[in-house]
């Protein structure tokens, strides 16, 4: 294991290792712009393109047609949004506070993005798969809230101040239902990084590997279950989602912490925050949901040897499939549920995900305990 | 299945637990629950019923496990047949008393939880075969029962749970005292029960106290017998009771009858007679004086009683008299009768007490004569006619009418008692207890039951199912013992007679 | 040895702890404000990690240096929390979060 | 036979258990149940008694194991311990069997009349029912234990039978009374038959009576006294209770609170009589210890004598026969006290039928005229005449009337006496207080005859509405008034198709078979017994006769007026009236004086000084120490020894305290100053 | 697990080689601001700014342990300290008027003797004792630091946790549970 860490700017640097002058750059620089590439192809696109998405679900959702005129099916409408945002008046308001009203979205952007850094997108194709990966991406988000909190107290509006506050308190709660809904999943799969969580969840037919094998971690015991949902909750709620959007409460705080942004500011948040969920999805996928597993096929191991790029294409495709069905369900929540009050936002959190996601870690423990740690499938089919 | 004795201890403690884990609110839920966990060592009790052999007089069902052992102190188990109808009078009286909780409504998780615990103490001491082990479920019983009288208890229950502590607790003193220098004395130190039954290490040896020498035998006989007279209670160690048995709630009061009591009779047969033989028999005058003073005194103070119920607590004091005296008999028939007695008057104040709660909890008093003279109630035979024949069996059994329970042990212990040339005016004083017993009983029910009837309880309503689900099991014992009493009797004579050859070498 | 040499170094290691160390004492006896002081002393708690890092990686090449740091980390985040309970407490008192003004135990 | 019994006692008890639990719902509440039951008991005990009168003699048992407990038999006292039950059918049984099977049907079926309509009349059923059980049981019991279980039975049944009428407060004290009079017998009972274990290891009666002979244990002693004699005078005691002889009869005329059936069958024929019947089972034993029977004789013949004399003036119905009861008890008390066991056992069975039907008799009349005070009534002799007829003829049986069953039975007891005395001339008052009652009886028998039915109607109004009761409750009155006649129990009739039934003196043969089964040896003279018998029979018809004649010339014929005659005896009269006064001296004095005074007392004794002296006086005591320890403690060990270096250390930092500037900060540039000097230094 | 951090950096820590300058330059870059943060800390009249400038020194001074092979410890600082105390510390700020408002300025007087204590006296001694301490320490063999550094960290903290420091480990837990419950003791309101 392992030997694919960093494997795409070691692949990188193979590939251009015969050519003058980016023969000889070195690593980091590669790997630097392995990270950038990440950013620049997967997150940006992804940001504008969930936008456009977001609006034609919500038209769909609600019985109406949606984005339609810019493009086909209005298809470059986030281009037009995106042009519009950077053609915008540079604008600070009166009395903010310059220094940190500039610095707030770019700690959001960091802390969102950062996190890309470690999504195993397709098992040869991850940014850096660390062994304190998942720590990575739980820490790395921490950014978010103090940049949150900073910009709206920069932007010396009391809206935006209770927004931020609502913003940072939710996340700093949430993160504690999240994380222990991320452990049973350590305690399943005996490490912190992420590639080797995912390669668990595969599915081997038969031989010697069978044991290390255990499907999805979603359905490994009774207990990851719920935590699953807990994961999911727990995100919606840390990346300020509906029904957990209170930060923003459009009919209460005007625009909440972002209301005094504009231009390309506010893009970097509404990218922040895009990335962000992008991010938490991709962590249930990877966490429970098998990430670029094929259900049931190992790719590497078939009747026919596959090429290597093919592979990595499949994988990819896979792990995007289930992390956009992911963010498809917290578009189609958006329309779906009421947005919570405060005090049942925190309730919410400390009387009821809690509980359950302790209940799920010492289950989820005892579990690996009783049966040696395999799974239900592995029970069932008799391993 | 050596394990059930540890189950039957320790089933109640999960259920403790589990009680306490429940939601606040949900009072059924508790009572439901405490009615499983008491239901299933009652299941164990009649499954270890038809599983212990009678005819082996010795131990039965025996877990030993080292437990703290560097002072040699295990946890060691067993039964036999002086245990085994204690066992199973504490697990069928526990079941029965949950459900006569059913009515209590202030603080139901606390109640139920005590109560459990209060079970695992009591079939604890019953179980344990260790001193030290013994000595902890004595303790553990102490403590609930000291909450549940001073929480769930009537007007002066505070007054009454500290007494009751109090006094439990000197006693547990000696008690105390008696163990450490047991083991002290003893060789190779050991808290093991029986060995040291085995042992006699502590005959012809002097302890100097205050530069007096005293026999030591007979000082720790003297220590553990007044720390088990306090529990019985015998005079004049038993002003306690009285006031516990007024301020508990109905079924405390039953368990502090048919089981607490039993215990100092179990304990001195357990510890006195096996262990210290020879002081046992110079001791047995004393003993015997102090049973019939029993008898009489606590016969007496009851046909002076107002409060029914204190009426039937020192019913109890007059009925454990026939225990001691059946006990300082040292006959096979005494002490079987003793034993019995035992048994049996668990069952009969159990009722007893239960009657007397389902009156309290109708009428909101007890008083048969008021405080200022009036009376407190009369006729009631009338209303509640189903009540007043439960009474009647209870009253009968517990007066010794013969075909009920009673009869066949207070008899065994007079034929007993009799049959030692030692004791025989002693039975003869004793003897007056019987006439005595009638007496009090048989005028409290013609003032209570009989008579003209007192308006202010025409409308008083009869037993409900629940209340008849806890009389009819004690009363099919009461009567079943009371024409065949050799299913009880079986368990304990084979023991009975292994201990008595102790006293027969003397 | 160049400067980029050097930042590798032990030395560099042990040398920036010192110095936010230093700040940190700094910022605890001359802060007037209480908050300012608690932020001195995550400096000092800081400087403290830096070191046991340091020593766990060139000294003792062992585990323990970080398992210290983590009681360090934790213990930084109860004191956080518990001092500034005190200074809400300190301010409900004194209407001030003066340090200076914190001398009831004057004379 | 003896298996035959089983059923005998189980028929009734079955009986009871059903009229406990359904006799409530069944039609006529239940009541054939009980009477089908007891009848059926009386089919069943027929042919025994029947083999009993054809053959002279029946013999059988029946036992099995009822507590066993292995003993430690290594030494001395602790033997094995076991409890043997069972039936025994012999003579006295069968005899017994007979009687009270047949009281007990009559008075059964008398009682679905008499008790009609009352309220728990489904309750009075099973009582008596149970009753039934616990008489037959005893009968049948082969040993002294089950004896007494059985003897208990009747006790409560007794208690809850005449506390029928609970409502009222005077029913229910008769019944404490009764219980708790019965239950001193009762205690002495048991501590009897513990010395029976203790000397014999058994109460069998077989077994016993094998036993009793061997000298071996006529040397054991019980409490300092030969243990037959103690054994002896505990059942004597028992028989006392039961029998209600003095000075324990004051609970039977209470007794007549129940209903009337009640009183006919439980305190007139059946239990009452157990205590006699224990006595004759257990003659033997008595007659080894010696010194018992005397004893038995004079609270017999005592006991005769005064309750005869307080018949004499009762105005109760119900009371004179109450008080006749424990007088004639008193005979048959007497006559086993003398040795005359056969006679006693006769009277005793004579006794029962026609004081049943006294009784009876008796029921029927209150029946009509609601009222049991004879002064209201009289005249009754053309309104109820079958019940006249047939009181009548019980009357002239308890009178000593020859021809009549009293008589036969009487004059044997008397001749007894008669002989006893003969023998010891020291008992001399015996005959005396036996003949005197004989004649006092006649007095008071006639005496309740002729206020009740002769002369005129003294209340109008209850004389109207008086009439002759239904056939149920005349069938018993008939059947009990035939067996009133002599010629049932004795003798030869001359009818031979009678006689082809029952032999001659098939009673003398049974009670001479029961007396060779028990070992028991005639004393005395036969010459002295022979001549005894003729002069106590010449006695006996004088006095008996002379207590008729005075009876009626006083109450019919009024040629003596009977307030006169009251007057004239003034205090003695008030002293018979209210029976020797021993009601008052025991509830008054002895229960509500000194024995309740003693319970009170005691029980203060136990709240105040006991509880509160010896262990709340701890508190106190506690309490004191702990003030004076407090004080100790604060003024010494406080002040002084701590808080003086206290002061001393107060000196001291208040000149430190100057440098205290309350400024965190300054204390730790201060700090870190000695730190940076201490590392300079220590480098 | 044979791996650490991006392989680039235990490559180079890990043979004992030369790391690659670029990663050496973030290093220094790291130290550099970790101090200069510190400073603004220390001297920032508006204790807002104070906040958000220790929230840069933290997280230079995470990157210091990733370079130092503590990756894990990189991770708890970042989340310990960004997301948790700095919060924290902004809560308290933005909740409560009165601190924003109490700029507290340290006065010259104020300053001047802390600065004589810290700059004379314990600075120099401390510095020179540091660069004194770090000559005579005796380095580990680089093979060995390589050992180290290709250990799997996070394993071996918690085998230590659960280990050697069982009792500091409950400890802690104990102690943070006490803080947080007298905390919040402390902070309720009247």
């Amino acid at each position: 294991m392992g030997s694919h860490s960093a494997a795409f700017a070691h692949s990188l640097q193979g590939w251009t290792a015969g050519l003058p002058i980016l023969g000889a750059t070195p690593l980091w620089i590669w790997a630097f712009l392995s990270a950038l590439l990440v950013i620049f192809l997967l997150a940006l696109p992804f940001g504008g393109i969930a936008t456009y998405v977001e609006r034609k679900v919500a038209a769909d959702i609600q019985d109406r047609i949606g984005p339609n005129r810019v493009g086909p099916i209005g298809l470059l409408q986030f281009f037009a949004d995106a042009v519009k945002m950077l053609a915008k008046e540079d604008f600070i308001p009166r009395g903010a506070d310059k220094f940190l009203y500039n610095l707030a979205p770019v700690l959001v952007v960091v802390g969102a993005c950062g996190a890309f850094a470690v999504l195993p997108l397709a098992k040869a194709l991850v940014g850096a798969d660390l062994n304190i990966g998942i720590f990575y991406l739980v820490a790395v988000t921490t950014l978010i809230a103090p940049g949150m909190l900073l910009g709206s107290w920069g932007s010396q509006n009391k809206w935006s101040l209770l927004g931020g506050l609502r913003g940072a308190a939710q996340i700093v709660s949430y993160e504690i239902p999240v994380a222990l809904s991320i452990l049973p999943v350590v305690l399943i799969s005996g490490t912190l990084q992420i590639g080797s969580i995912v390669e668990q969840q595969g599915w081997v037919w038969q031989g010697e590997m069978m044991k290390n094998y255990h499907f999805w971690n979603m359905f490994h015991n009774p207990f990851t279950m719920f935590s699953v949902f807990i994961l999911f909750v727990g995100g919606l709620a840390e990346t300020n989602r509906i029904p957990f959007d209170l930060p923003e409460a459009e009919s209460e705080l005007v625009s909440g912490f972002n209301t005094e942004f504009s231009g390309m500011r506010f893009g970097l948040y509404a990218l922040g925050e895009f990335c962000d969920v992008f991010v938490m999805s991709a962590m249930v996928t990877a966490l429970y949901l098998g990430g670029w597993q094929v259900p049931f096929l190992n790719l590497e191991n078939m009747w026919v040897t596959l090429p290597s790029g093919l592979i990595a294409i499949i994988h990819f495709s896979m792990f995007m499939a289930k992390t956009l069905f992911v963010v498809f369900i917290v578009m189609w929540l958006r329309w779906t549920l009421p947005r919570l009050r405060v005090d049942q936002l925190m309730g919410f959190c400390w009387k009821g995900l809690m509980p359950i996601a302790f209940f799920n870690v010492i289950g989820t423990a005892l579990w690996m305990w009783i049966f040696h740690g395999k799974s239900m499938m592995q029970l069932v089919m008799g391993q | 299945m050596s394990c059930i004795l540890t189950l039957m201890t320790f089933i109640p403690l999960v259920g403790m637990i589990t009680i306490l884990a429940l939601p606040k609110n949900n009072d059924n839920l508790v009572r439901w629950t405490a009615s499983v966990f008491t239901a299933i060592p009652l299941a164990l009790a009649v499954w270890l019923y038809m599983n212990f052999d009678t005819a082996n007089p010795g131990l039965q069902f025996v877990q030993q496990v080292d437990w703290i052992k560097a002072y040699n102190i295990q946890y060691y188990v067993g039964i036999d047949g002086l245990s085994v109808p204690m066992v199973l009078l504490t697990a069928l009286l526990s079941f029965l008393c949950v459900v006569a909780s059913w009515g209590i409504d202030k603080g139901v998780k606390g109640y139920y939880a005590m109560f459990l615990f209060l079970e695992t103490g009591m079939i604890g001491v019953f179980c344990a075969l260790d001193f030290f082990l013994f000595f902890v479920y004595w303790e553990i019983m102490l403590l609930p029962m000291y909450f549940l009288i001073g929480i769930w208890g009537g007007k002066n229950k505070v007054y009454a749970a500290i007494k009751f502590f109090l006094y439990t607790l000197f006693g547990s003193v000696l008690m105390l005292l008696v163990m450490l220098a047991m083991y002290i004395y003893s060789e190779p130190h050991t808290f093991n029960l029986i060995e040291l039954a085995k042992m006699h290490a502590f005959v012809g040896k002097e302890l100097v106290l205050f530069g007096w020498a005293i026999p030591m035998d007979k000082l720790f006989w003297v220590g553990l017998f007044i720390g088990f007279a306090i529990k019985v209670p015998i005079w004049p160690f038993h002003t306690w009771l009285p006031w516990a048995h007024v301020e508990a709630p109905t079924a405390v009061s039953v368990i502090l009858a048919g089981v607490l009591l039993k215990m100092g009779t179990y304990g001195i047969l357990r510890m006195n007679y096996s262990i210290l033989p020879d002081a046992t028999m110079w001791a047995s005058n004393f003993m015997m004086i102090l049973g019939v003073i029993n008898v009489i005194y606590g016969a007496c103070c009851a046909m002076a009683q107002k409060d029914l119920k204190k009426l039937v607590a020192y019913s109890s004091v007059s009925h454990m008299g026939y225990v001691i005296m059946g006990m300082a008999s040292f006959t096979t028939a005494g002490v079987n009768g003793a034993v019995l007695q035992m048994f049996n008057h668990g069952t009969s104040t159990a009722m007893m007490f239960l009657l007397v709660g389902v009156l309290y909890d109708r009428a909101h008093h007890r008083w048969i004569v008021k405080p200022d003279g009036s009376r407190g109630f009369g006729g009631i035979a009338s209303t509640v006619p189903v009540y007043t024949g439960y009474m009647v069996i209870a009253l009968f059994a517990s007066l010794g009418l013969p075909g009920l329970s009673g009869f066949i042990s207070e008899a065994l212990v007079f034929l007993g008692a009799f049959s030692n040339p030692r004791f025989q005016v002693y039975v003869v004083i004793g003897s007056i207890g019987i006439v005595l017993g009638a007496g009090y009983l048989l005028w409290m029910f013609m003032r209570v039951f009989l008579g003209p009837l007192n308006e202010e309880y025409a409308n008083l309503e009869d037993m409900t199912w629940r209340e008849k689900f806890t009389l009819i099991p004690l009363a099919i014992l009461v009567i079943v013992l009371g024409v065949y009493p050799m299913p009880v009797l079986n368990l304990m004579s084979s023991t009975i007679a292994q201990l008595l050859t102790l006293f027969n070498k003397v | 040895m160049n400067i980029l040499d050097w930042a590798t170094s032990l030395q560099a290691y042990l040398v920036v702890g010192t110095c936010l160390f230093l700040l940190g004492v700094f910022a605890v006896l001359s802060r007037r404000n209480t908050i300012g002081i608690l932020l001195g002393i995550e400096l000092i708690l800081n400087a403290a990690g830096i070191n046991f890092v340091a020593f766990s990686k060139f000294r003792a090449a062992a585990i323990d240096g970080q398992v210290f740091t983590l009681f360090v980390i934790l213990i930084a985040a109860a004191e956080a929390a518990v001092a500034l309970a005190v200074i809400l407490r300190f301010y409900r008192l004194k209407e001030t979060i003066n340090a200076d003004e914190a001398n009831i135990l004057r004379n | 036979m003896a298996q035959q019994c089983l059923y005998i006692v189980l028929l009734p008890f079955l009986a009871f258990l059903v009229q406990v639990s359904i006799g409530k719902k069944l039609p006529r509440h239940g009541d054939f149940v009980p009477v089908l039951a007891i009848f059926g008991s009386f089919l069943l005990a027929m042919p025994i008694f029947m083999e009993l009168v054809s053959k002279g003699e029946v013999h059988d048992t029946l036992r099995f194991t009822w507590m066993s407990m292995p003993g430690a038999e290594a030494a001395g006292i602790n033997k094995s311990f076991q409890i043997v039950i069972g039936t025994l059918v012999n003579n006295l049984t069968a005899i017994m069997l007979g009687m009270v099977t047949l009281c007990a049907f009559l008075i059964h079926l008398f009682s679905t009349g008499y008790m009609h309509g009352e309220d728990r009349y489904h309750l009075f059923f099973a009582y008596i029912a149970l009753f039934s059980a616990g008489m037959l049981g005893l009968v049948v019991s082969d040993n002294l234990f089950t004896f007494f279980i059985f003897w208990e039975v009747m006790g409560v049944c007794s208690y809850s039978l005449i506390g029928f009428y609970y409502k009222k407060p005077s029913a229910n004290a008769a019944s404490i009374k009764a219980f708790m009079t019965t239950r001193i017998g009762d205690t002495c009972f048991l501590l009897g038959i513990a010395g029976l274990f203790y000397v014999f290891g058994t109460t069998n009666f077989l077994e016993l009576y094998k036993l009793i002979p061997n000298p071996e244990y006529h040397n054991v002693t019980l409490l300092g006294m030969p243990a037959y004699a103690f054994i002896g005078f505990m059942l004597m005691m028992a028989t006392i209770g039961k029998s209600a002889q003095l000075p324990l009869h004051i609970w039977l005329p209470d007794a007549m609170e129940g209903p009337t059936p009640v009183s006919a069958l439980i305190h007139a024929a059946t239990m009452v009589a157990a205590g006699v019947f224990l006595l004759i089972r257990m003659f033997p034993l008595l007659q080894a210890a010696e010194v018992v029977l005397p004893v038995v004789a004079y609270v017999g013949g005592i006991t005769a004598f005064f309750a005869a004399t307080i018949a004499l003036v009762q105005v109760d119905i119900k009371k004179v026969l109450a008080y006749s009861t424990i007088s004639q008890l008193g005979y048959m008390v007497l006559g086993v006290g003398v040795g005359a066991f056969a006679p006693g056992f006769m009277h005793l069975v004579t006794h029962a039928c026609f004081k049943a039907c006294l009784f009876l008799a008796s029921g029927s009349v209150i029946h009509s005229v609601h009222t049991q005070d004879m002064r209201e009534m009289g005249g009754l002799k053309s309104k109820m005449p079958v019940t006249f007829a047939t009181m009548l003829i019980a009357t002239l049986a308890i009178s000593g009337v020859p021809g009549f069953s009293g008589f036969v039975s009487k004059d044997r007891i008397l001749g007894g006496v008669l002989a006893y005395s003969m023998e010891n001339p020291a008992h001399f008052i015996l005959p005396i207080l036996g003949f005197a009652t004989a004649g006092l009886t006649a007095f008071y028998m006639f005496r309740l005859m002729f206020l009740t039915f002769f002369g005129h109607a003294r209340d109008e109004h209850k004389h109207h509405h008086a009439h002759e009761q239904p056939l149920p409750m005349i069938i018993p009155l008939i059947v009990l008034a035939g067996l009133s006649f002599a010629i049932v129990f004795a003798g030869p009739t001359g009818i031979e198709s009678i006689d082809h039934i029952m032999p001659t003196k098939w009673f003398d043969v049974a009670l001479e078979g029961a007396q060779h089964e028990m070992g028991i040896v005639e004393h005395g003279n036969p010459e002295i017994h022979h001549h005894a018998h003729e002069q106590a029979l010449i006695i006996s018809l004088i006095v008996a006769f002379t207590g008729i004649f005075l009876s009626a010339i006083t109450y019919l014929k009024r040629i003596i007026n009977p307030d006169l005659v009251k007057k004239l005896t003034g205090p003695l009269h008030y002293i018979l009236f209210n029976k020797y006064f021993f009601d008052e001296f025991y509830i008054g004095v002895l229960i509500k004086k000194v024995f309740l005074s003693f319970n009170r007392f005691l029980a203060a004794f136990d709240d105040m000084v006991v509880d509160r002296i010896f262990v709340d006086g701890w508190k106190d005591i506690t309490m004191a120490i702990k003030a004076v320890i407090a004080k100790f403690d604060d003024l010494i060990v406080d002040r002084v020894f701590v808080d003086g270096p206290g002061h001393l250390a107060a000196v001291g930092g208040w000149t430190i305290r100057q440098l205290q500037t309350g400024k965190v900060q300054q204390y730790l540039i201060i700090t870190i100053s000695m730190l940076a000097l201490a590392l300079y230094f220590v480098r | 697990m044979d791996v650490d951090f991006p392989r680039e950096i235990h490559d180079a820590i890990g043979d004992g080689a030369i790391m690659e300058n670029g990663m050496k330059l973030v290093l220094l870059l790291a130290q550099v601001m970790t101090l200069v943060s510190a400073l603004v800390v220390v001297l920032h009249p508006n204790i807002l700014y104070a906040t958000i400038f220790l929230l840069f020194s933290f997280l230079g001074v995470a990157v210091m342990f990733v370079f130092a092979g503590a990756d894990f410890l990189a991770g708890a600082q970042v989340i310990v300290y960004v997301g948790g105390v700095t919060i924290l510390v902004l809560f308290a700020i933005m909740l409560t008027q009165w601190l924003y408002e109490a700029k507290l300025k340290t006065t010259l007087m104020k300053g001047l003797i802390p600065f004589i204590v810290v700059m004379g006296a314990l600075g120099p001694i401390l510095i020179k004792e540091t660069l004194k301490l770090s000559d005579s320490v005796s380095a580990t063999p680089p093979e060995k630091m390589g050992e180290f550094a290709a250990l799997a960290k996070t394993q071996l903290i918690g085998q230590a946790l659960l280990g050697n420091y069982l009792l500091p480990f409950e400890a802690i837990t104990i102690l943070l549970l006490g803080a947080l419950v007298g905390a919040v003791w402390l902070a309720r309101p009247e």
